[in-house]
């Protein structure tokens, strides 16, 4: 097979495996999900490399587009503040706590 | 075919139900109800019909394997279908008076009927798959139905739990997941029985073994990888606790057993079966010393779960022994079905004793048994077998395990399956004597019938299991792992009377004896009782 | 010993952990043999009897279906659980919303829409012979729902209760229905009749497609949460009302349920 | 060392880095970006090693495989978040502590 | 369909269970039902042993086999020396029953307690009736269980207390029998209980385990029987009700424990076997040091009933010790001590508790004077005290002389010394109390106050706690006189002492 291609795979794999070591090291977890989301368009032209089509599709829309978005509504809603009385309820967490 | 009926009425049926039940809420208890009565039925005559044919078969889609997917009933799965349906049965009445004990206007509890439901037709195609990656499946329908149970109550110290949980689940079935797939790519199928036939151990099966059962075992909480467990199960709603105790640990546990003697070339993985034992035996100590030091009633019994499933990882190393490995693996099947229905009784008796009470502190059950005597009667007996006291088929299965570690010379675990009983007993009798003890006869709130007699005839079914032990080791003999001391062919009592004294010898003669060959007995065997 | 001395051994201890199974796994790899077929060959034998041309949906549905199925109960469980857990965050419209929709968006929107359906449509049908299906075309429809729902299409909001439900089951209840048919048929669970087989398989993804991609938008409705709706007042009755099946009092909150009636 | 094998080994460190992630990260949300790399590391290696038949077609049945996983990682995922929001809720926390019991 | 000789001895465990599952049905308040079912159990148990009693003298075979698996099986049989203790049991359990009726009246959670009480006595005859070590296993630990709760029926702390202390020991000691029995099955099989044992064909070179197995199951049963020093909680037990403590001294537990001693050397290992590994002397040892000890701490017990706990640790030693002494004689002194003891032990603890609930005694220095108050039951007691000592023409009596008689048949010469030792001591910690009884005035709070209950007036306490001790006190005194009738006890253990040594 042609070196370009190899290139090709080489590019893919390393920029996989530094994203996801991106993914965990960056303080900001807004950049964090954002870098999740490229990651999947990879992921997808990994599977496409791997003449995998079907999943590069599934990929493309499950993988990176909803569960990015999954996480991005998950991660605004724990950015909004928490109702006072709940904020009470903090102690009882360890009450329950095994021993 | 008779099996199509009994597929239906164990997996079709209960995720038809959950789904009505999701859709339509009056629908929701009387799904439950004729599930569960169906799957009593198809429990029973699912174990009658593979202790008369011998082990079923049957192609889910009509492809045979490795295209297909292959159900597969032996002996062992029959027992671990009769022992959800028993279980389940009891739940369902006691979960039906434990919701009509708080508000009926909120869905979200009413959410218990459509998730039991799936939890119920997961671990029943759990226990019928032939499939390893089905299986994966299963084991994630599994875990998400029991984390939903869990979170169902919506308390701090349940979302905690079950947050935790599902990670460790998730990573647990990844890892089990990446064990199927080197397996996958390297024997082409993912078909157990297939897999058993040409299994080698090179480097990457003994890569996917390690990957599989390091996944199994987080699921199902062996010492030290209980850390999950106390929490989840004891912050649960409580017939969830039940269940996941009872049945959703067994599930994952059945797994290891099914892969280890039926896949895996144990015979030459004896450090490994060490290991588990070994794992086996700290869990049985720690999770006991643990349940002694709680004081807080839910958690003692949730560590005395974390002991109780170390006995069943005894029989690794105790199967290594041919002469005795039909009896350690027997009564292991056996001792996990005992310790279901105890320990479902067990969480109901106590789920009881803290809404009468109104708190979850041990301390706080001192002379309750006047006011609850059924519930004491059921937490105190439920409690004896967790001891592995008679008639229960505990102390069958102890004796039998008892028996197979002395006649393998295994003495530190003759010592550690007893010394584990005698500290069961300190736990136990610790809730017990406060129980009864006569000052101050204190006002507790009364509890519905239903509640307290589904705990108490589960703990009674519990106590009286050692008396049809006899026929609970015939359903298991077939097509076991290991060939069986005496055939079929003759009833049990001849058996006693004819190879009684020479039992040994026969063992012998067993052990040497192929699968293939034991399998032909069975099928002879079968047919004259059919006769 | 200090948090950051545990910390750092914890992660020492993980670390090591990963590498062994990093590097277990990496020989394990190298030693595998660089050719194999899997079960290709066995599939490419039976494919003209599955009722679908592509191969991989020849598994997914016919061979493997029983899987598939399965899946589908897997993502109601989610649904269930996380419905379960969102109680109280009723995802309520205001009219307001209604009014202030951005009037470009609104345009794309209504650009937009027939088309994805289309693509949806498009990727199950293909789905039989080249690659494509439920799952992706569910995906698609999944997403124009979330972009209605951005763009405030109140019409769309009211879909709640019993239609969404069934709406969230009918993948499932379709495989089961398809699978008791077969069993009538008489034949083994899902197993079709090869006439049939492309029919039912199209039936079933059609189902699917409209189920999964139901299911997805909830499970992302259930992330949209508007907290800030959340009162004072409902705070107070969420902590009152007795929670869940639990029999049980929250052990740490003394008093509360403590006295019998 | 052909291109499956390349793709597979990527997998394996991706697994490892995911992992490792899963364990060490305290926030719950990057814990679950942890878990969701080990599972695409995980199908990677599938795929890959799918990708040894002769011919230009892979094997098929890998392929149904992943799609189911990738549908399954999904729903836990989540389930998982729907936990975390909650779990947010009613503590404002979004850590699992004590650290006693680390997930 | 099961045989009438079947089905005999499954009635026979049965009858009481019934009776007691019955009780637990009951409601709190039903008095009569409950007075009903006690008795009528007691009594059909008694019928029932009698029909047991009658075949087995003619000769024909009572068994039930019920197989658990492959190699294990549930299984009764009637052999004489269950026969024995069954009896001995079943008689007694009637008597309690009555007593305890009359004792309780109307206190609480009765259902609680009689339930158990009938368990306690089914667990019991399952001990006799064992025809393997399974079997005999599974009804000990049983009674371990039953008996709890009438430990700690009064639910104060103390009650409490000593639950917890005779727990532990019993549970632990259930746990090394069962250690010892799995042990042993691995080495002989599966086997029965058979006169002079199964041992014939193990091999010479297994002796060593053998040995180890026989301690392991003395340590066991010790727990029970109250061998020195594993007799910790008999006296912590004392905190239980009377008609309880007549049960575990004289009934169920402590001979439980002797019991399963004896079923061992005889009828497992085979007396000739114990000698020809040399297993009876330290038992032998271990009784005599047993029957001293217990003595001498008795000697120093205030508290009544303190004082019988450790004469019964004494007592019971006698059958341990008429077993080690191997030989006919000694064997029938130790076996009919099994009865011996019961009546007489019985006895006195009927007469405590009568003392106790009357006049509040509880001390033996309160007695003085008792015998005016309440003669019939201070005569009951005097004759139960003159039997322990081993005076003609009570029970007690023959035991002591057939034990000695063996020592010396055997040449064991010390062991008369130690029957001699506990003889005085037995004296010194019984007269006293026997005179000061009779012969002392009253001088204790009792005597300041009259009697308020109609039928104390009459009758020294109600007629119900009056028949049981004056009963046991008269069978003390007929079968020491009538000692060779048949049908005696000594008759009957004579019957089984020649089917164990004559070839």
């Amino acid at each position: 097979m042609n070196i370009a291609l190899w290139m090709l795979d080489l590019a893919l794999c390393g920029t996989l495996i530094w994203l996801a070591c991106r993914m965990l090291i960056t303080a900001d977890l807004f950049k964090a999900i954002v870098l999740f989301m490229v990651f999947g368009v990879v992921m997808a032209l990994a599977w496409a490399r791997l003449d995998a089509p079907d999943i590069a599709l599934a990929e493309a829309a499950i993988g990176a587009g909803l569960t990015g978005a999954l996480f991005l509504s998950t991660l605004a809603s724990l950015n909004k503040p928490v109702v006072q009385e709940s904020r009470e309820t903090l102690s009882k967490e360890t009450g329950g706590g095994n021993g | 075919m008779m099996f199509e009926i009994l597929f239906f009425g164990l997996v079709v049926l209960p995720l038809l139900g959950g789904c009505l039940a999701f859709l339509w809420r009056p629908l929701a208890v009387p799904a439950n109800g004729l599930v569960v009565v169906v799957q009593l039925v198809c429990g029973f005559g699912l174990a009658s019909k593979v202790m008369a044919e011998g082990p079923l078969t049957y192609e889910a889609g009509g492809w045979d394997a490795p295209l297909g997917i292959n159900m597969y009933a032996d002996g062992l799965t029959a027992l671990m279908l009769v022992m959800v349906a028993v279980v389940a049965a009891a739940v369902v009445v006691y979960a039906d008076g434990a919701i009509s004990l708080s508000d009926q206007t909120m869905d979200d509890q009413q959410l218990f009927w459509p998730i039991n439901l799936l939890l119920l037709a997961s671990l029943n195609a759990l226990f019928l798959s032939g499939d390893i990656f089905n299986l994966y499946v299963t084991l994630e329908l599994l875990t998400l139905s029991a984390v939903a149970l869990i979170g169902l109550v919506g308390k701090v110290d349940a979302l905690a739990a079950a947050l935790r949980y599902l990670l460790i689940a998730i990573a647990a079935s990844l890892l089990y997941l990446l064990g199927v797939a080197i397996l996958y790519s390297v024997y082409g199928n993912v078909d157990w029985q297939l897999l058993g036939g040409e299994f080698r151990p090179d480097a990457p099966s003994l890569l996917a073994i390690a990957l599989i059962l390091s996944g199994l075992l987080l699921k199902t909480a062996v010492f030290p990888l209980h850390f999950w467990l106390p929490a989840a199960h004891a912050s649960a709603p409580t017939p969830a606790s039940a269940l996941l105790s009872a049945l959703v640990l067994k599930a994952s546990f059945f797994i290891i057993l099914r892969l280890w003697f039926s896949v895996f070339p144990f015979q030459d993985l004896r450090a490994a079966g060490l290991l588990l034992t070994s794992l086996g035996v700290a869990a049985i100590l720690w999770g006991s010393v643990q349940a002694i030091r709680q004081t807080h009633l839910k958690l003692m019994v949730a560590y005395s779960t974390v002991a109780q499933i170390g006995y069943l990882f005894l029989v690794f190393s105790l199967a290594g022994e041919p002469s005795v490995a039909f009896d350690a693996w027997s009564a292991t099947a056996l001792f996990a079905v005992s310790h279901a229905f105890a320990k479902a009784s067990v969480f109901l008796a106590a789920g009881s004793l803290q809404y009468a009470t109104g708190s979850g502190e041990i301390e706080s059950l001192a002379g309750v048994a006047q006011q609850q005597p059924v519930t004491t009667l059921a937490f105190a007996t439920a409690g004896v077998v967790l001891i592995g006291l008679p008639p229960s088929g505990a102390f069958i299965a102890k004796w039998l395990l008892l028996g197979a570690a002395i006649k393998a010379g295994q003495w530190p675990l003759a010592a550690v399956i007893l010394i584990g009983g005698v500290l069961a007993a300190i736990y136990v009798f610790r809730v017990v004597g406060l129980l009864m003890l006569s000052d101050p006869p204190k006002p507790t709130r009364p509890i519905p019938g239903r509640m307290q007699y589904a705990a108490l005839s589960l703990a009674i079914m519990a106590a009286t299991l050692g008396v049809v032990t006899a026929p609970a080791l015939r359903l298991l003999g077939v097509d076991a792992p290991f060939g069986r001391a005496a055939d079929q062919s003759l009833s049990v009592a001849e058996v006693v009377k004819t190879f009684g004294s020479s039992e040994s010898s026969s063992k012998l003669w067993t052990s040497s004896a192929t699968d293939g060959i034991s399998e032909g007995v069975i099928e002879e065997a079968s047919n004259d009782e059919l006769e | 010993m200090g948090e950051a001395t545990f910390r750092f051994c914890s992660v020492v201890v993980f670390a090591t952990i990963v590498v062994l199974i990093v590097g277990a796994l990496g020989a394990a790899i190298l030693t595998l043999p660089t050719e194999a077929s899997g079960l290709k060959t066995v599939v490419d034998g039976s494919l003209d009897r599955s009722g679908a041309k592509n191969p991989v949906t020849a598994v997914l549905l016919n061979f493997r279906g029983y899987d598939t199925m399965l899946e589908l109960v897997v993502m109601l469980l989610a649904v269930i659980g996380a419905r379960a857990l969102t109680r109280g965050e009723t995802y309520t419209p205001t009219g307001a919303e209604a009014d202030d929709i951005d009037p470009l968006l609104h345009g794309f929107v209504r650009l937009i829409t027939p088309v994805m359906i289309v693509v949806a449509g498009y990727l199950l049908w293909v789905g039989g012979h080249a690659p494509g299906g439920a799952f992706q075309a569910a995906a698609v429809l999944a997403g124009l729902g979330v972009l209605l729902q951005l763009s405030g299409f109140p019409w769309f909001r009211h879909l709640y209760g019993f239609a969404e439900r069934s709406l969230l089951i009918s993948g499932v209840v379709a495989f089961l229905a398809v699978g008791i048919g077969t069993m009538i048929g008489p034949r083994s669970f899902l197993q079709y009749p090869p006439a049939l087989a492309k029919t039912l398989i199209l039936l079933i993804e059609a189902v699917a497609t409209v189920s999964i991609a139901a299911i997805l938008l909830t499970l992302y409705n259930s992330g949209v949460l508007r907290f800030l709706e959340f009162t004072r007042g409902e705070m107070i009755e969420q902590k009152e009302r007795p929670e869940g099946v639990r029999v049980e009092k929250d052990p740490a909150e003394p008093g509360a349920e403590a006295s019998a009636p | 060392m052909t291109q499956p094998i390349l793709y597979a080994l990527a997998g394996a460190v991706m697994i490892g880095i995911g992992l490792f992630g899963a364990m060490s990260c305290a926030h719950v949300l990057r814990k679950m970006i942890g878990l969701n790399i080990m599972g695409a590391g995980t199908f990677l290696v599938l795929i890959s090693l799918a990708r040894r038949t002769p011919g230009p077609v892979p094997d098929p049945v890998p392929h149904a495989m992943v799609l189911t996983g990738i549908v399954v990682a999904v729903s836990a995922t989540a389930l998982a978040l729907a936990l975390l929001r909650r779990y947010y809720r009613e503590t404002g926390r979004t850590q699992l502590e004590p650290a006693g019991d680390q997930a | 369909m099961m045989s009438w000789s079947e089905l005999l001895p499954l009635l026979v465990v049965a009858s009481s269970l019934v009776s007691g599952g019955l009780i637990v049905l009951l409601d709190e308040k039903q008095k009569t039902a409950r007075t009903i079912l006690n008795l009528g159990g007691a009594v059909l148990k008694v019928v029932l042993v009698g029909f047991l009693l009658r075949g087995v003298a003619r000769g024909s075979v009572y068994e039930f086999h019920f197989p658990l698996t492959d190699d294990l099986e549930f299984a009764l049989h009637a052999s004489p020396l269950s026969l024995f203790f069954v009896t001995l049991s079943a008689g007694l359990w009637l008597l309690t029953t009555i007593y305890a009726i009359g004792y309780f009246e109307d206190s609480p959670n009765l259902d609680r307690f009689f339930a158990f009480f009938s368990f306690c006595v089914c667990a019991t005859t399952g001990i006799a009736l064992a025809a393997n070590m399974l079997t005999f296993v599974i009804f000990y630990e049983i009674l371990t269980l039953t008996t709890y709760p009438l430990v700690v029926h009064s639910g104060t702390p103390a009650a409490m207390r000593g639950g917890r202390i005779y727990l532990i020991y019993t549970i632990v000691g259930g746990a090394v029998v069962m250690l010892a029995a799995v042990w042993l099955q691995s080495i002989v099989g599966t086997y029965e209980f058979t006169q002079r044992g199964i041992m014939a064909d193990v091999s010479p070179d297994r002796y060593g385990e053998l040995r180890w197995i026989f301690a392991l199951l003395m340590i066991g049963f010790g727990v029970k029987a109250a061998l020195v020093p594993l007799h910790g909680w008999l006296p912590n037990a004392m905190v239980a009700p009377a008609p309880v403590s007549a049960l575990l001294h004289a009934v169920a537990v402590v001979k439980a424990g002797a019991f399963g001693i004896v079923r061992v050397v005889y009828d497992v290992y085979g007396v000739e076997f114990c000698r020809q590994i040399a297993v009876t002397t330290p038992l032998a040892v271990a009784a005599s040091v047993t029957i001293v000890y217990g003595s001498v701490r008795a000697v120093y017990q205030d508290n009544l009933k303190r004082r019988l706990a450790f004469s019964t640790i004494s007592q019971v030693s006698y059958i341990v010790l008429g077993t080690a002494v191997v030989g006919p004689l000694a064997t029938t002194g130790g076996i009919v001590h099994l009865v011996h003891q019961g009546l007489m032990k019985i006895t006195l603890f009927f007469a405590a508790g009568n003392l106790a609930r009357a006049l509040g005694v509880h001390k033996v220095s309160e007695m003085e004077g008792v015998g005016k108050r309440m003669p019939w039951t201070m005569a009951a007691f005097t004759v139960g005290a003159l039997g322990m000592i081993g005076m003609p023409p009570m029970a007690g009596f023959i035991s002591k002389w057939y034990l000695g008689r063996g020592a010396l048949e055997t040449g064991q010469g010390w062991v008369v010394g130690v029957l001699v030792a506990s003889t005085i001591l037995n004296a010194i910690y019984f007269l006293p109390i026997v005179y000061a009884a009779w012969f002392k005035p009253a001088t204790a709070a009792w005597a300041k106050q009259k009697p308020t209950d109609a039928s104390e007036v009459r009758l020294e306490t109600r007629w119900s706690l009056l028949v049981p001790p004056v009963a046991t006190g008269l069978l003390t005194v007929l079968i020491g006189l009538f000692a060779n009738v048949p049908f005696s006890p000594l008759d009957w253990t004579k019957f089984i002492v020649e089917q164990e040594y004559l070839p």
